[in-house]
């Protein structure tokens, strides 16, 4: 076809600005993160006492340890249960279950995350603490943020089995072999890296919550040693923070995010090197 | 498709004309305490309706938020819900109302007040169980609140406590978070606004009023000045504010608006002393 | 095209095939079979039979509902959505059709073959003993004995016995194409379903996959269906020959191959087969 | 050792169970938030303007700003998007360097978490910007966070294109431009409305970013520079921090789910008109 150069330099233009946009971000979290470093130094990170932003101590790691491990505790969750409510969806479910489930599912990863959040606080904490006060906890975090996630796994999933070849299910139901052997040895090592790589991308998606964390976590800033002891995420810190801060405590909260920024990059490499794998 | 096209472009520009006409009302912009912000809004609104060419901007943050703006100049006036402190003397303050802060607890748990001693000893850790005041045998869940807020700094100059110092379960952000974590949790002990505490305590809520210093937590109280954790809404401004903004201020300080302030639970200025 | 066709007839020509035993009762029976996808019949009253020991083809056009005919037989019609089957099919006397007939049942007694080869991702070894597994052979030393004879009937053991464990992907085409029949048998099919088995094939393969379903006759029932009628008259007993007309599909007539491609007498047949028309 | 009949069964029973067991939580949420909400709700509701911090009255203004919000957003991201999906569909080629580089990039964007976009809208649309807590400023962020999803599954669409019509444009030698305009994005209108609608969707149940940057004004903007409240933001902030605020963030919750399933069938109607060709 005869390409023009506008046509070729506009295209390239929408590709630069998207690159330009991340770019953006990451200057803008390093140049707000930078005064802090300069001043305090990038080792009060990990060397403070604790986070007391009012007089000086800005140690993050206790928040770092919260985000992940509520992130990863919720894809823990969320991830077996996805793929197993995916191949309910796909292999048990009669037609229209099936249909209502997926409908349902779309649904719930639109919803917003302040109804998750609003819920867990009137109805997931009160029921923990009942048996293990205070109730706001990482297992709170962890529950409501699985909830959260389970719809996106759950249609990730589903577009993963889709693209399992026809003929080996064709080659499977006529052996007139069982469901679950047909799923096990057939389906699930096959989209393996996609579930994979799209479980890892939740990840990404768990650990930036914030909202709903914000509500049930507790919000204390602690490496929690037990499930039901309460944490604080790096997200929630901002939120809880960004609008009362001042001067170094708003540097502070810039690198908080400048850290959540840097493991999401880490996670979409990871993620991507999974499906890169897959293809080569 | 081009047809689509030319459409969105004309409907653009035609917003953005829209966008740019608007400049010949005058703007007013406050920022700052999430806890003044709803009441400073239903007064804006009033103001609005009197004066049509005033366009009023409420926008939330805290109360150091407030005092950063408006000193900075990104906002006209600054909400803060607190007395300025000393380092702040630079700027204007002028009080609209007032609130007091409480400690509330679930409607289910038997302990009927704490001593300043008690409370203070519950929230450095000291005390870490209900049946050494008397409740049931479980562990105490202190709720705190979060850096910045003023709730906090009020709550801790009374008590006479460091922020580092508090031992603390859970740390909330707002109000009504609080509320909801007292009332989800029989063993929990929290403080909040008198206002809110008390409407939703008279609608429905199981939660209860604590007494300070032996002082009954209503807003009568606060109104006659004799409940000792109280503080002022204020309006903060610099040397050289607007006219619109000095008489907006005055506006809110006066007697038209004294329903707005009672259906946010708070005391009319002007009520007290 | 015309010299393709050509070149078939005397390839056929060459090979007689001298087969004029009959067997006494069909252990396979089709009777007023029709195929309907919502609106359009894929298949209108198609009545057949099968014959142990006997290859038989089905040949026709394309849309002349031989496919459907050969995925009704096990019953794969039952995955198309609004595919639906009327009449009988009776295999040792049941009718296969009917819903009391277990589908895993049916499906272990008629194996199937598709056009592409499709192994399963895993290992030669596996491809053959997972199904067996599946099916409730639970000692592995009986699999392994399956697997042998499967093996050693497809003529793929001296070809893969050294390299049992790799992935079948990595065969050839042909040899994954006799996988799968190795793997259909395993499960000791009396009747073996094979959907234009060699079209995805070179002609060597093909040839070898020929030879393999001439060996394989003897101890079951084959239903094949092929577009290539010199195919069809290389290795089959038994041809059918179906037709479409007004958008769906008919069996013409049934016989013994040498009737049909030398002394038929309807005009369908003459033509198609003798490639007039098709 | 289960044979495969039986655990076939048992997984059977498994999957049930767990199917209907993770059922319970949305219908017990959907329960609460109706039980709550639906004695609120009224054509009035929707119209009116909320009055008393929200306790009364209703919504009107702010579905208008998240319209808005989202106008902002849709004008940016449809164009931008469209842009860089044809970059990456028609300017190189799937594997090539410059093609992973830019799908690395939407992949990191579309994962960056949205706390971070917000942080970043408020310094950079806010201040930097000059635009103040507005609608413009809100839309804007929301585009930036919205654009990778899009671009992905506009990309998605454009490749679905049948490749024949490519062939028959190459061999007549049309011109790109032409070829684009006339054929290739009409014949891909459908899968690029449903796009916009999945991202409509994702935007409209975002809170974080646009409290810092639509901002909290609940009166009727009258231009994109007015900051304006989004149904998200209000109901956070009611839920939050207005003492008997539940009810009125109860049904605005409903309406705002409403608006998601409603988005949610006609991005399933039109994918599913898309899907078959």
């Amino acid at each position: 076809m005869r390409t023009s150069k506008t046509l070729s330099s506009t295209l390239n233009a929408g590709a630069w600005i998207t690159v330009g946009i991340l770019f953006l971000i990451g200057c803008f979290m390093v140049a707000k993160s930078l005064p802090l470093f300069e001043a305090m130094g990038v080792s009060s990170l990990w060397n403070d006492s604790g986070w007391h932003p009012s007089e000086g101590d800005f140690n993050v790691l206790p928040m770092l340890a919260g985000s992940l491990v509520i992130a990863f505790g919720a894809v823990l969750v969320a991830g077996p249960l996805g793929v197993m409510l995916a191949i309910f969806g796909r292999y048990y479910a009669p037609k229209w279950l099936a249909s209502v489930y997926r409908g349902l599912m779309e649904l719930l990863s639109g919803v917003p995350s302040v109804v998750y959040g609003f819920w867990g606080l009137i109805v997931l904490v009160p029921w923990i603490s009942t048996f293990a006060p205070p109730g706001a906890s990482v297992l709170a975090g962890i529950i409501v943020l699985a909830i959260m996630v389970l719809p996106l796994v759950v249609l990730t999933v589903d577009t993963a089995f889709e693209q399992t070849p026809q003929k080996w299910l064709v080659a499977a139901d006529a052996l007139a072999l069982q469901r679950w052997s047909k799923i096990w040895r057939i389906v699930l090592p096959h989209s393996l890296p996609s579930i994979f790589s799209g479980v890892t991308l939740q990840t990404g998606r768990a650990l930036g919550e914030t909202m709903a964390v914000l509500m049930v976590c507790g919000n204390i800033v602690q490496v929690p040693s037990s499930l039901f002891e309460p944490t604080r995420t790096l997200t929630a810190n901002i939120a809880l923070e960004m609008s009362y801060a001042t001067d170094f405590h708003v540097n502070a909260l810039f690198v908080s995010g400048l850290i959540l920024f840097l493991m999401t990059v880490l996670i979409v490499m990871v993620g991507a090197s999974v499906k890169r794998k897959q293809y080569a | 498709m081009k047809r689509i096209c030319t459409v969105i472009a004309s409907l653009m520009i035609a917003i953005s004309l829209a966008g740019c006409s608007q400049s010949s009302s005058e703007k007013l912009v406050l920022t700052g305490s999430s806890t003044v912000a709803p009441l400073v809004a239903e007064i804006a609104k009033r103001f609005e309706a009197l004066n049509p060419d005033v366009r009023i901007d409420v926008q939330t943050g805290g109360s150091s938020r407030g005092v950063n703006d408006a000193r900075k100049g990104l906002a006209d006036v600054g909400m803060v819900s607190r007395g300025l402190k000393v380092s702040e003397a630079d700027l204007r303050t002028n009080t609209i109302a007032w609130d007091g802060i409480t400690l509330i607890l679930h409607k289910d748990n038997p302990v009927q007040s704490l001593s300043k001693n008690h409370i203070v000893d519950v929230y450095t850790g000291k005390i870490k169980n209900w049946k050494d005041l008397g409740g049931v045998d479980s562990p105490i869940v202190v709720v705190n609140k979060a850096e910045g807020r003023s709730t906090l700094e009020l709550f801790l100059k009374h008590f006479g406590l460091k922020n580092s110092e508090v031992n603390a379960d859970i740390i909330i952000g707002d109000n009504q978070q609080g509320l909801k974590t007292v009332e989800g949790n029989p063993l929990a002990i929290g403080y909040v606004s008198i206002g809110a505490a008390a409407y939703e305590a008279e609608n429905g809520a199981s939660i209860k009023l604590l007494p300070v210093d032996g002082v009954q937590a209503t807003l009568k109280n606060v109104e006659l000045g004799v409940f000792p954790i109280a503080r002022p809404l204020n309006l903060v401004t610099t040397e050289n504010s607007t006219p619109l903004a000095k008489r907006f201020i005055e506006y809110a300080q006066s007697q038209d608006v004294g329903d707005l302030v009672q259906e946010q639970f708070f005391i009319a200025a002007n009520a007290n002393k | 095209m015309a010299i393709k066709r050509f070149l078939s007839r005397i390839k056929g020509n060459i090979e007689p095939q001298n087969t004029f035993e009959v067997s006494e009762s069909p252990s396979l029976r089709i009777n007023q079979l029709s195929v309907n996808y919502g609106q359009y019949q894929a298949l209108k009253g198609a009545s057949l039979e099968a014959f142990s020991n006997e290859i038989l083809a089905l040949v026709g056009p394309s849309g002349c509902g031989k496919s459907s005919l050969l995925a009704s037989i096990n019953r794969m019609t039952e995955n198309i959505k609004g595919c639906q089957v009327e009449g009988e099919i009776l295999l040792d006397g049941e009718n296969v059709l009917s819903p009391a007939y277990r589908v895993d049942k049916l499906r272990k007694k008629v194996g199937m073959v598709f056009q592409q080869p499709n192994p399963f991702p895993l290992s030669i070894r596996e491809n053959i003993c997972f199904p067996l597994k599946d099916h409730g052979m639970k000692s592995a030393r009986d699999r392994e004995h399956q697997l042998e004879k499967v093996l050693r009937q497809t003529g793929l053991w001296e070809e893969t016995k050294d390299r049992l464990n790799t992935n079948a992907l990595r065969l050839s085409g042909g040899q994954q194409q006799r996988l799968c029949i190795a793997r259909a048998l395993a499960l000791e099919p009396s009747v073996l379903l094979l959907d234009e088995p060699c079209s995805a094939l070179d002609p060597i393969s093909t040839e070898k996959i020929e030879d393999l379903i001439q060996e394989l006759k003897t101890s079951i029932t084959m239903i094949m269906v092929t577009h290539n009628l010199s195919q069809a008259r290389r290795i089959a007993d038994q041809v059918a020959v179906c037709w479409v007309e007004n958008n769906s599909g008919y069996v013409v007539e049934c016989n013994h191959t040498e009737a049909i491609f030398d002394q038929s007498s309807h005009p369908i047949t003459q033509a198609y087969c003798m490639g007039r028309a098709g | 050792m289960l044979s495969a009949h039986r655990l076939e069964l048992v997984m059977k029973g498994v999957l049930w169970l767990t199917a209907s067991v993770v059922l319970i939580i949305p219908v017990m949420m959907a329960y609460d938030l109706m039980i709550n909400g639906f004695s609120t709700l009224s054509l009035e509701f929707l119209v009116s303007e909320p009055r008393n911090s929200g306790r009364a009255g209703g919504i009107g203004p702010l579905i208008i700003s998240t319209g808005l919000i989202l106008f902002v957003c849709l004008s940016v991201v449809i164009p931008l998007g469209i842009t860089c999906a044809l970059y990456l569909s028609e300017s190189v080629e799937e594997s090539s360097a410059s093609g992973k580089r830019i799908s690395l990039v939407l992949d990191i964007l579309s994962g960056v978490p949205s706390i971070i976009f917000g942080l970043f809208g408020y310094v950079f649309f806010a201040q930097v910007l000059g635009f103040g807590f507005s609608i413009l400023s809100g839309g804007l962020t929301l585009a930036c966070m919205a654009l990778p999803l899009f671009v992905r599954l506009t990309e998605q669409s454009l490749r679905h294109s049948p490749s024949s019509y490519r062939q028959a444009a190459e061999a007549l030698n049309l011109t790109h431009v032409g070829f684009i305009f006339k054929i290739l994005l009409p014949s891909s209108a459908t899968g690029i409305a449903a796009a916009t609608i999945v991202a409509t969707g994702r935007a409209l149940a975002e809170t974080a970013v646009l409290i810092f940057t639509a901002g909290y004004v609940t009166r009727q903007p009258e231009s994109l520079l007015d900051s304006g409240r989004a149904l998200s933001v209000h109901i956070y902030d009611l839920a939050m921090n207005v003492a008997g605020g539940t009810k009125p963030a109860a049904a605005t919750a409903i309406i705002l789910v409403m608006f998601l399933i409603l988005i949610n069938g006609l991005a399933r109607y039109l994918s599913k008109r898309w899907l078959p060709r």
